[in-house]
């Protein structure tokens, strides 16, 4: 019935987690990896799952990429301070 | 398109699969492990999904005025996002140990080391 | 093993792994179709406990025991995090310096997180009506905490969440659903039973144990998520290498 | 399918395609903002399904991704910051025309609502939504001008 | 803390309190008096909050 719209989440879906996995630099990933967990949501809310979508928005918009660059920043300022100290 | 999704899910999990294989860096392997958790919750949702139904919450709809989706798989799905999430949380934190103690994410690297 | 073997071995599991999953996926239900017992099941169930939100009726009524195990997930997670990332003798802290947020950022953000904090109550509180529930409110709340320090600096938020209340509260949390669990014992049903009267179809006060067992949830998640972040916070911003100082 | 869930799909495919290729292409500027621009897409779209389903609960998805999509650009905004000072994001005119079809599908949406509670949160949505991406899009360009560590 | 803050300070809480109750009505679809009481605790909360956080930011 809506299966136009379906497709279009799910295409959507298989090319942000591609390019996720493709995107080698942690904190670019990062930025990859917010949208898809924007496109996910909206996979769920399409394929009529609200609870999950809202799980989703909550932890994907902002928890996920908020822990992976916090450790992208810890793990940077040692190497940081080697070049200064260069 | 009756087996689409679920070859969407399959892509998503071997896709993720590639990049923890072929990852140079333990914070980029990390999100393809996310990347695959995500796959599970695709899977799940295509497996509850039915022909022109609808979310099986009714605070906005008359019980039984329309057909409704499967709740079971979506419960399943909905816990495991956010306790993903915290799981990903302690992953990040053996990252930050490794690379205290080692110097370096690189897992060949790593490797390397212990040899 | 060098590199080039391994991603040999990788592709070929890859493969078999991929040729099996197609093939099963070629022998799941068709997708959409209208075969769902369980689900038609768990509605009526649902319906006849007058929790409008099926899906919070599963997770803390039906299956109440699993989320038991979901929580625990969670909390030994924290615990993990918080083991982990403690601060080691050969390590100091640095104070964070003052950030310079641009005016508007800075308004935006300590305008929106009052709004932020009401909306994640409002979303654990309606949890059994309208989709959401404790575990997506709790992470809503936690994360508008976390506005004080996108927003303005590390020392405000610092100076607003002492960590120690978190991490007891968490606790409190997580023993407070397992009180409820063994309330059903106490009165005279199962662990985790549904004891309570199920009051008028879509308000607040139906579906029992439902809204007691989300905002234990709730308040789980939201302290959880807060302690994480802190010792990643800690990690990224304070904690430096080297004992001097 | 009706109208509102045919606006959703192109929305989706136009709008929130283009942001996931922005996204992963390119140089460091013009990904933040299609991070920024995918939340602000994504949230029209939400309230176009939650209308063209019929489900006014919908809504409350849309009004969290208003909240916490800003604040998940804020996170890039405020940690990239030293990457950003050196080559700023300049999209301001995209950045507005965005904001501009959010504005409009919020409009719509509320005619369709109808006065009542529904359609003051539908405009709730709608200033979050506006503000917040205009926010993150000032965060992103200079936001944190004196940004060292912490 | 003299007589004038702690007022300033209060008028600030209720102030919040109002504008966030308000919320909490816009947000829910059916009034009832348990309803009313845990929107008043909620808004009292992120009341307390908006307080909290501008006292520990120190300007606006």
């Amino acid at each position: 019935m809506d299966d136009p719209l379906i497709v279009v989440a799910l295409v959507l879906v298989a090319v942000s987690a591609t390019a996720a996995v493709a995107v080698r630099d942690p904190a670019r990933q990062a930025l990859v990896l917010a949208v898809l967990g924007t496109v996910l949501a909206v996979l769920f809310t399409v394929l009529q799952a609200p609870d999950v979508a809202l799980s989703q928005l909550a932890v994907g918009s902002a928890l996920t990429p908020l822990l992976i660059m916090l450790s992208v920043r810890k793990v940077r300022r040692p190497q940081r301070k080697k070049e200064a100290d260069r | 398109m009756s087996v689409f999704p679920y070859l969407v899910a399959v892509w998503v999990f071997l896709v993720g699969c590639y990049g923890l294989v072929t990852s140079r860096n333990l914070i980029h392997a990390v999100g393809c492990l996310a990347v695959c958790q995500s796959s599970t919750y695709v899977l799940l949702l295509a497996v509850g999904y039915r022909d022109g139904a609808t979310a099986p919450v009714f605070s906005d709809l008359k019980p039984g005025s329309r057909p409704v989706v499967d709740p079971v798989v979506q419960a399943l799905a909905l816990t495991d996002v956010v306790v993903g999430a915290t799981v990903t949380a302690v992953l990040l934190a053996l990252v930050l140990q490794i690379s205290k103690l080692h110097g370096t994410v690189d897992p060949d690297e790593l490797s390397e080391l212990r040899g | 093993m060098t590199r080039r073997t391994r991603l040999f071995v990788a592709a070929l599991g890859g493969t078999g792994l991929a040729v099996l999953l197609v093939a099963a996926c070629f022998c799941l239900p068709r997708f959409g179709g209208a075969q769902h017992p369980y689900g038609d099941r768990v509605v009526r169930a649902s319906l006849a406990r007058h929790t409008a939100n099926t899906i919070a009726s599963v997770n803390f009524d039906q299956r109440a025991f699993d989320t038991l195990g979901e929580m625990s997930i969670l909390f030994a997670s924290v615990l993990g995090t918080v083991v982990l990332l403690r601060q080691t003798r050969d390590e100091h802290r640095a104070a964070p310096e003052p950030e310079q947020v641009a005016v508007p950022v800075r308004r935006f953000a300590l305008l929106v997180l009052p709004v932020a904090v009401v909306t994640g109550l409002y979303v654990i509180a309606h949890g059994q009506l309208s989709p959401g529930g404790g575990f997506q409110g709790g992470v809503v709340l936690a994360t508008a905490l976390h506005l004080l320090y996108l927003g303005v600096d590390y020392r405000a938020l610092e100076r607003i969440r002492p960590v120690g209340f978190y991490e007891i509260a968490d606790a409190l949390a997580a023993s407070a659903y397992l009180v409820l669990g063994l309330a059903g014992l106490v009165a005279g049903t199962a662990f985790l039973a549904n004891f309570l009267p199920y009051g008028t179809f879509n308000t607040l006060s139906s579906g029992g144990t439902v809204p007691l067992l989300n905002a234990a949830i709730g308040m789980e998640v939201a302290c959880a998520v807060v302690v994480l972040l802190a010792r990643f916070l800690d990690q990224a911003v304070e904690i430096e290498k080297g004992g001097e100082k | 399918m009706n109208g509102w869930t045919v606006a959703a799909t192109a929305t989706l495919a136009a709008g929130v395609g283009a942001a996931a290729w922005g996204v992963a292409t390119g140089p460091l500027r013009r990904r933040v903002v299609a991070q920024n621009l995918s939340t602000s897409l994504a949230c029209p779209a939400l309230l176009l399904l939650s209308e063209g389903y019929d489900r006014p609960s919908y809504v409350d998805l849309a009004l969290l991704l208003a909240l916490l999509g800003p604040v998940g650009t804020l996170v890039f905004a405020r940690l990239l910051a030293e990457d950003l000072a050196a080559d700023p994001p300049r999209a301001w005119g995209l950045t507005y025309a965005v904001a501009g079809f959010g504005g409009v599908v919020v409009i719509a949406v509320c005619v369709a609502a109808g006065p009542g509670r529904a359609l003051v949160k539908l405009l709730v949505v709608g200033a979050l939504l506006i503000g917040g991406n205009l926010t993150a899009s000032r965060a992103l360009s200079g936001g944190f001008a004196g940004s060292r560590r912490g | 803390m003299n007589r004038r803050t702690t007022l300033l300070g209060v008028a600030e809480v209720l102030a919040w309190w109002a504008v966030l109750a308000l919320l909490w009505l816009v947000f829910i679809s059916a009034v009832n008096t348990l309803e009313l009481v845990v929107g008043a605790s909620a808004a009292l909360v992120g009341a307390f909050a908006a307080w909290g956080t501008r006292r520990a930011v120190s300007g606006w």
